[in-house]
């Protein structure tokens, strides 16, 4: 793998860019390998490159029915913070964001990591008390988060608008390591760094079966024919239970349509990550000078990758009363993604009733800021067969238990 | 004091009102009762009879005469509508028709808030806040829907329509309704 | 932005009228039950892509819960019926069964 | 350069001339112009930068597909960035000023990304500034920021206001050309319910440009007449000015209709958001031209050859003296012909086809006008301003055969049909080589909710361009009918071109631009096919090709064709992007709607809500509702206030506004049974004029909601819930009677809001009750936990001996309508008794002084009954209950859950909200361990001291112990392990 850096641009302008390598190879399946990972977004894509950087398992192959990174990895509005109320998630996150810290140097790619800062407000004395709560958490996980009062949001966010007369700003939970980053770079730098390992993305390619005997996986069947392996990985987020089904298991998960959009882009107004959880909105300037602007899921099962337009006028609604200038930008295009959610809307890493195969998924709506750290522990799960001390508390079995890892406790939700 | 007094009955806004397009007024109070049983009760119809005079109202129907009116709210629930004072003794009536049977007859006067919306452009004022189909809604049927962001009933007579919300979201609900209202703001 | 007829009162419905309630037909396993059942009975979820039976409620209108058969892929409604079942009526699974050839049938 | 013609323009009215300012200066135009045509007129080709090189960017198209005439636009309250001149109406008054550049228009710092691209081709952020790692955040990315973006920001709060509608139709046509006028008049005469609309202000779409002929008359009069008789059918509705922004399932459309943008603070709403379902949807959408890809066709002056006609025949406008033409079909001669009518100069129509024949090219040239075929612009010649063209052989490399000097280029690589409403909900698309484009595929339709095809295509959108053929088409499309004849020239065949000339080297590929506003070039998309980013989602994402604010209306096919061309596959199976809503830019103020200010949320009042205020209250929501905090008195802070309610309520008598506390009806023979399912205690067993204080739990054995529950009468309870509770609670009750227990006859009934509550609490609220006078409220009447109807001073009452304090306490249902007298009264006679309100934060010191648990506080689902000690309220008796079954899981029932203590700090002060306890050691993942955390802390100013309750492991079997709990500052401090019941542990208080 060529390097990418100043020079090499420098260089490859000479002769007018005709010199660039592919960023992955397209291969044909091979018979056969260690290890197959179903699904190229984020998360199947960060489980192979640490299998390979952590574990030296480089005879991996990623299958991706569409083209990499195409889910939810691209369709996000690319918030990253860690400031979790819950030890297992507040390790997982911040996991994942240190490994962000860090990730534009380890891929050689700039995933644009933008450690701007994030603001939760709290607009209700119920939700301060749940923020304090948090910042009190989060000191003991060692993740440093700070409460700010009213001014300081102020000073952070000149657009907004704190004296609302129905939820004035009471302050914020604030982590100034959160930010966003580019999300596609995110999957592109991971499969270019996986395919320079000599790992397979095998994109357009369906898996249309998984195959077993006595109970241990064998290979999956896909549209290019059967391809054999010693441990499977599924990594397909809203589709988990259709391949889950496959593997002959049952999911405690649910697919659901999230929306966002984007405004027509503006000069920079807007240097931090706003969420107001109160009012149902979150909103960040992309570098582009788009306001990126989130809301909440429907409530009924849905594939369309369209959701209902209703949940974008009460999102809408409430940033107009928050933040009064979007009233005159435009809303340039909005669209939908599949979030998988289970029980307790937290995710699953996890082996399963079938042998060496194992299911990350249930990332609801904060899959994008967990890759890196999702990837991490998804990958020594595969590796050494058993779970490590990141995904051990995210076992599929906990539902039956009782065991939750409900982050909703906390005023909180998930994005 | 222990004998019931003549306390002055306030309506949730006091009877506000707003000359627009269409005139919207909140009114009331009015006396309401929420039954609920199934229609099939022996004695129902001979008991909504007794107390608002008119025939038990069928599927989406709202049955009116003069001040009282009986509607069908759900497959075990109707709304009694009739003048404040006379909600005491009607649910008396109720109770003493229906003594043997299986229902639930509650005052729910003071829980609603009461509007009337009239005009050659009645119709325009609700189409920009409830998901109904204005045009398709027949006189005498009681549509069950929401008016912006909050549950609503209304029902349209030949001046205009009846509408019908919780007590407490009365200033809201003229608050929209006069925002909808609002001169220059026709929509046809 | 879903459009279901109630089938209580007839009216067709907007999406924003109603609220959604999950899966339908789910057997309540209560005290007494093996611990896989009542796992199954709180969090398993069928989640199919296609034919799907769930829960709504007309929320603002008659408050009253009933079923939908819908595609979750197409989002195509085959039909709703009262809630007060414990199987989709046999016309609905006819009608399915018409349109979806290779539906594999309800369970 | 570009000027108003003396004659002509069909759109204009020359009596009325219009002023406007365009970057300070003043200009005029007329009434019926766009900005666009007026700044054309005014010789204003330049009208902004690009966003990436910030090259020189001028007007290329007249409607909604423009990607470079964006403006800043008004004043104040009024101001809006990216505003698009080609679709802005022109109004007196009109202000604007160009985007992105500094420190002029005409001077550009940022021009040097120009210089420099060739160092920023595609992708090049994703291969650079990645050392060092600071840098990006701190260094480069505010660079790209700020030379980012497009228009200014807005400053001030939106002055206008806007309004949404429903309607309702059995068919939306959308389109206002001959195509959707011809749907219109189709599905109008079948009796349907029709809606009609148009996004610009006027009818006819092209046909009236292009000088068709319909029924024997010339388009424009067909349209004129059409109109008439659709505005004369009752079951047609029409409307222009409204763009049909995207259809969603079934049937669900949203139109953005601009009432008053163009008159602007004339009182009416600005924009009104129609959200129409219509039993099925006619996209009459059109076509829009292509741009072709040759050297330079990004220099101010090279516009579609489609929009130079629209600008000589709709506005008078002449873009150039001088223009070149270039194409790959016959439809852009329609463009010499009118600039050769109206007087002006072509200097040579340059055909990219190697033959040239058909009606339009003969006309041309019997007109004079020089044509060539097989030529091709090797480079357009100019800066911010086209100045001349070089010819050369399409099928060569660019050698420059001829120079021609000219002012404007007009140019045409065919037609793209509109397809984004039949796309946003799946319907499907094929590509049609003939005219090389995507044409819907009518075999796989978007569905609508019955299965059927929510969506029809007709016209141009469908792929027809002859007018004969549009109007039989939309005919169709709308059910069939008597189709008017229509006559033109015959058209041929156009030959695709996707680069010109072909063999062009990466020397002009770097100048032939795709997407005008994120600047991407054809040597950008190549680029990236050659890095495998070969998806046409990773080329779209990698390039940014068509994710300006045009959303690659001119760009996106001219790319994937590139893209194709590329990789050597054919263009169908690249495929597309995914169209997704809106069409064009909606504002965010029309999609917010009336929901601003007082009506942005619902807010519930209680009956006395406009007393609080009056007293100057401090108001917190609560839900929907809206609560006193506290009522602060002039000088005090609002914890001094809580302070004396709390200290008054103590020794005196205070007054609480608990209507907002949800009160259920529950009556039936089987009443009691589904109330012992429901909550965890027994409540069959109440007895009537009893009172009894219940929890309710999830399935999953969390506590979710608790009250005092009554007895009415041998088959009625009431229910209290917590105040955010009652409709969730409701809600609750329902589902279960009606989808699990459907066979017990139980009828519910919300009234909480029938009620008027008042807690009347402390040492002298029975003296206060007894003062008004009336029902017998003595200890031996009326002892704790029962209720009694009766009279108080002359209202009907039904009060309850309940308390949520641990003082005497009476909660005193009065109806809503008479809520605000009875508390009057209450004022009036407690005044002796030194009565005084006080809000929920008093509320909830009280109840912590006596160690009642708050749900929500104490809960936060994940807590179960035991956790807070409240095995009292569990029955052993019961088979079954909601949440029985879960709390038995093996976590649930672990003897390691964290259980309810009280907590005080060794000092007496107090411990902060959401404090942690820590325990020894770290977890796996390096976490402190923790024991424990508060719950509820308060200051009491009973006991002066502070107060908390917390769960922490073990619970009361470490009385007495003392641990740690954390600090904001990460200190800790130390706090003992305390019985909750911090006041009047006996209870004697209450039970007085």
């Amino acid at each position: 793998m060529k390097r990418y850096s100043v020079f090499a641009i420098a260089r490859e302008a000479m002769r007018y860019h005709q010199g660039w390598e592919k960023a992955w190879r397209s291969p044909a399946p091979k018979a056969s390998y260690d290890a197959i990972i179903i699904g190229a977004g984020g998360h199947g894509l960060a489980t192979a490159y640490y299998l390979g950087k952590n574990f030296g398992i480089t005879n991996v192959a990623v299958i991706e029915k569409g083209w990499l990174g195409g889910g939810n990895t691209g369709r996000n509005t690319t918030i990253i913070r860690s400031n979790y109320l819950q030890d297992p998630s507040a390790a997982i996150y911040n996991k994942a964001l240190s490994l962000y810290e860090d990730l534009s140097q380890d891929l050689n790619y700039n995933v644009m990591f933008s450690p701007r800062g994030l603001l939760m407000l709290a607009q209700t004395h119920h939700e301060v008390r749940g923020y304090l709560r948090t910042v009190h958490a989060n000191n003991l996980q060692g993740v440093k988060t700070e409460w700010i009062g009213p001014e300081k949001v102020k000073e952070l966010v000149p657009i907004i608008n704190i004296d609302g007369p129905r939820y004035p700003v009471l302050g914020a939970l604030y982590q100034a390591r959160g930010g966003t980053a580019r999300h596609d770079a995110v999957a592109w730098g991971y499969a270019r760094a996986c395919s320079a390992m000599g790992m397979d993305i095998i994109q357009q390619t369906e898996v249309t079966g998984v195959r077993s005997e006595n109970g241990v996986v064998k290979g999956v069947e896909t549209t290019r024919g059967f391809i054999g392996c010693k441990k499977l990985g599924i990594v397909v987020a809203g589709h988990s239970g259709q391949v889950a089904d496959m593997a002959g298991f049952r999911l405690p998960v649910e697919s659901l349509a999230l929306q966002a959009l984007v405004s027509e882009p503006i000069k920079p107004c807007m240097d931090v990550v706003v969420m107001a959880n109160t009012v149902h909105g979150y909103m960040s300037q992309s570098d582009k000078g788009e306001m990126v602007i989130g809301g909440g899921t429907d409530g009924f099962n849905n594939f369309t990758q369209r959701g209902s337009f209703h949940h974008i006028e009460e999102t809408l609604r409430a940033l107009v009363e928050t933040f009064p200038m979007i009233s005159r930008l435009k809303m340039l295009r909005q669209w939908g993604g599949i979030v998988d959610m289970t029980g307790d809307r937290s995710p699953i890493i996890s082996k399963t009733p079938l042998g060496n195969c194992f299911i990350n998924c249930g990332w609801g709506t904060g899959g994008f800021k967990a890759i890196p750290g999702s990837g991490w522990a998804m990958a020594e799960l595969m590796a050494k067969g058993e779970p490590g001390p990141l995904a051990a508390e995210f076992n599929m079995w906990r539902f039956r238990e009782g065991q939750f890892i409900d982050e909703s406790v906390a005023a909180g939700v998930a994005h | 004091m222990s004998e019931v007094a003549n306390i002055p009955v306030v309506s949730a806004l006091g009877g506000a009102s707003f000359d627009g397009f269409a005139r919207v007024r909140e009114i009331g109070p009015l006396g309401m009762i929420t039954l609920r049983a199934k229609p099939e009760v022996k004695g129902l119809s001979a008991a909504i009879k007794a107390v608002t005079g008119t025939a038990m109202p069928k599927q989406r129907r709202i049955e009116v005469k003069g001040e009282k009116a009986a509607g069908w709210m759900s497959p075990d629930e109707y709304l009694l509508v009739l003048p404040y004072t006379d909600v005491k003794a009607a649910l008396a009536t109720l109770a003493e028709k229906l003594a043997d049977q299986h229902h639930l007859a509650v005052d729910v006067s003071d829980a609603r808030a009461v509007f009337r919306i009239e005009g050659d452009r009645a119709s325009e004022v609700l189409s920009k806040l409830a998901p109904a189909d204005l045009a398709a809604l027949e006189k005498g049927e009681l549509r069950r829907t929401r008016i912006a962001q909050v549950a609503g009933a209304f029902w349209q007579d030949e001046t205009g329509f009846t509408v019908v919300c919780f007590r407490s979201v009365a200033g809201y609900v003229m608050g929209a309704l006069s925002h909808s209202a609002q001169p220059g703001s026709e929509l046809f | 932005m879903l459009i279901l007829e109630c089938p209580y009162c007839g009216v067709k419905a907007e999406e924003t009228e109603l609220s959604p309630g999950g899966e339908a037909h789910l057997k309540r396993f209560g005290p007494g039950s093996s611990d896989e059942d009542f796992e199954n009975y709180m969090f398993a979820r069928k989640n199919p892509k296609g034919v799907h039976f769930e829960r709504w409620r007309h929320s603002y209108g008659c408050g009253k819960w009933f079923l939908a058969a819908r595609c979750t892929a197409t989002l195509e409604v085959f039909g709703t019926y009262p809630a007060q079942t414990t199987e989709p009526p046999a016309d609905i699974i006819d009608k399915i069964k018409a349109k979806r050839p290779d539906w594999k049938g309800y369970k | 350069m570009s000027t108003r013609l003396s004659k002509g323009g069909r759109l204009i009215d020359r009596t009325a001339p219009q002023e406007f300012t365009f970057n300070g200066k003043r200009l005029r135009g007329y009434r019926g112009d766009t900005l666009a045509a007026a700044l054309l007129a005014n010789d204003q080709m330049l009208v902004g930068r690009s966003f990436k090189y910030h090259r020189p960017r001028g007007i290329v198209a007249s409607g909604a597909e423009e990607p470079n005439a964006l403006v800043n636009m008004g004043e104040g309250g009024r101001f809006e960035p990216n505003q698009r001149t080609t679709t802005t109406e022109l109004f007196d008054g009109l202000t604007c000023t160009s985007q992105n550049h500094w420190p002029s228009l005409e001077f550009d710092v940022g021009v040097v990304n120009n210089y420099a691209a060739r160092f920023l081709p595609a992708g090049f952020y994703y291969k650079t500034f990645i050392h060092p790692r600071f840098a990006w955040k701190h260094v480069f990315e505010p660079v790209v920021r700020q030379s980012a973006g497009l228009g200014k920001v807005p400053k001030e709060r939106d002055a206008d206001r806007y309004e949404q509608a429903y309607a309702f139709c059995d068919i939306l046509v959308v389109g206002g050309g001959i195509a959707g006028l011809q749907a219109a008049l189709t599905a109008g005469r079948a009796g349907k319910r029709v809606w009609l609309v148009e996004q610009t202000a006027h009818w006819g779409g092209r046909a009236v440009v292009d000088g068709a002929e319909i029924d024997g008359q010339p388009a424009e009069a067909w349209v004129k007449s059409a109109l008439q008789a659709l505005e004369g059918m009752a079951n047609v509705t029409i409307r222009s000015r409204c763009m049909a922004a995207g259809s969603y399932d079934h049937g669900y459309v949203l139109c953005d209709e601009k009432v008053a943008d163009h008159t602007p603070g004339d009182g009416r709403p600005r924009h009104r958001l129609w959200r129409l379902r219509a039993g099925q949807i006619i996209a009459a959408t059109g076509a829009i031209e292509r741009p072709l890809s040759f050297a330079g066709n990004d220099i101010p002056g090279v516009m579609l050859a489609s929009a130079v006609r629209d600008y000589v025949i709709n506005w008078a406008v002449a873009p150039g003296d001088r223009t070149v033409v270039v194409t790959n079909n016959d439809d852009a001669y329609r463009t010499a012909i009118a600039l050769k009518e109206a007087g002006l100069e072509v200097p040579v129509i340059l055909d990219a086809r190697a033959s040239v024949t058909g009606d339009l090219p003969a006309r041309a040239r019997a007109m004079g006008i020089r044509v060539e075929a097989g030529r091709a612009i090797a480079k357009v010649k100019g800066g911010k301003r086209v100045t001349g063209v070089a010819i050369c052989a399409q099928a060569g490399q660019g050698a420059v055969l001829e120079e021609i000097a000219c002012d404007a280029v007009a140019m045409s690589g065919g037609w793209s049909p509109v397809v984004h409403l039949w796309s946003h909900c799946g319907g499907k698309l094929k590509w049609d080589d003939a005219q090389a484009q995507f044409t819907p595929d009518k075999a796989r339709p978007p569905l609508n909710h019955d299965g059927s095809a929510l969506v029809q295509t007709a016209g141009c959108a469908s792929g027809v361009l002859a007018t004969a053929e549009v109007l039989a088409d939309a005919t169709e499309a709308a059910g069939g009918g008597a189709v008017p004849a229509a006559n033109g020239p015959a058209e041929a065949a156009l030959e695709p071109i996707w680069v010109m000339p072909q063999g062009a080297p990466v020397q002009l590929r770097m100048k032939m631009w795709l997407d005008y506003q994120n600047d991407v070039k054809v040597s950008d998309v190549q680029l990236a096919a050659r890095e495998g980013y070969t998806s046409v989602e990773h080329t779209k994402r990698y390039t940014t090709l068509g994710m300006a604010t045009d959303q690659g209306k001119l760009s996106n096919i001219n790319g994937l064709a590139v893209l194709a061309d590329s990789l050597s596959s054919p263009i169908p199976q690249v495929g597309t992007t995914t169209f997704r809503p809106p069409y064009t830019p909606v504002t965010i103020g029309a999609l917010a709607g009336e929901a601003r200010g007082e009506i942005f949320q619902p807010l519930r009042r209680s009956p006395m809500h406009d007393w609080h205020l009056a007293q100057n209250a401090y108001m917190e929501p609560v839900g929907l509702w809206q609560r006193p905090y506290c009522y602060p008195r002039p000088g005090e802070t609002h914890e001094q206030a809580v302070h004396r309610e709390v200290r008054n309520t103590r020794s005196n008598v205070g007054l609480l506004d608990a209507s907002t506390l949800g009160k259920i009806i529950v009556k039936g023979p089987d009443a009691g049974r589904f109330l012992d399912m429901l909550y965890t205690n027994v409540m069959s067993n109440l007895a009537i004029g009893k009172c009894r204080y219940g929890l309710m739990c999830n399935e999953q054995g969390f506590l979710s909601d608790d009250g005092v529950v009554a007895r009415i009468d041998e088959d009625t309870w009431l229910c209290h819930t917590t105040s955010g509770g009652s409709d969730r609670i409701h809600a609750w009750m329902e589902d279960w009677l009606q989808c699990e227990w459907w066979d017990w006859q139980v009828y519910t009934a919300n009234v909480t809001e029938q009620f008027a509550q008042i807690a009347v609490v402390g040492p002298n609220a029975r003296k206060v009750l007894e003062k008004l006078g009336g029902m017998d409220v003595s200890k031996e009447a009326l002892p704790f936990m029962t209720w009694a109807d009766g009279v108080l001073g002359g209202f009907r009452v039904r009060a309850y001996r309940i308390s949520f304090s641990g003082e005497l306490s009476y909660e005193i249902a009065v109806p809503a309508s008479e809520g605000r007298a009875f508390w009057d009264a209450l004022v009036a006679v407690g005044a002796e008794f030194g009565m005084m309100p006080y809000g929920t934060e008093g509320l909830h010191v009280l109840r912590a002084e006596k160690g009642f648990i708050m749900i929500g506080d104490e809960t936060d689902g994940t807590v179960i009954p035991q956790d807070l000690n409240l095995g009292w309220a569990i029955s052993k008796k019961k088979d079954d209950y909601l949440g029985k079954r879960g709390q038995e899981r093996p976590y649930l029932a672990s003897p390691d859950r964290w259980k309810l203590v009280g907590l005080e700090t060794l000092d007496g002060s107090v411990i902060q909200d959401g404090a942690y306890a820590p325990a020894p050691g770290f977890n796996a993942n390096g976490q402190r361990n923790t024991q424990g955390r508060v719950t509820s802390t308060y200051f009491s100013p009973t006991l002066n001291k502070g107060i908390a309750m917390g769960l922490v492991k073990g619970g009361l079997s470490r009385l007495g112990e003392v641990i740690e709990m954390t600090k904001l500052d990460g200190t800790t401090q130390q706090v003992r392990i305390v019985d909750p019941v911090f006041y009047d542990k006996e209870g004697e208080k209450q039970n007085v």
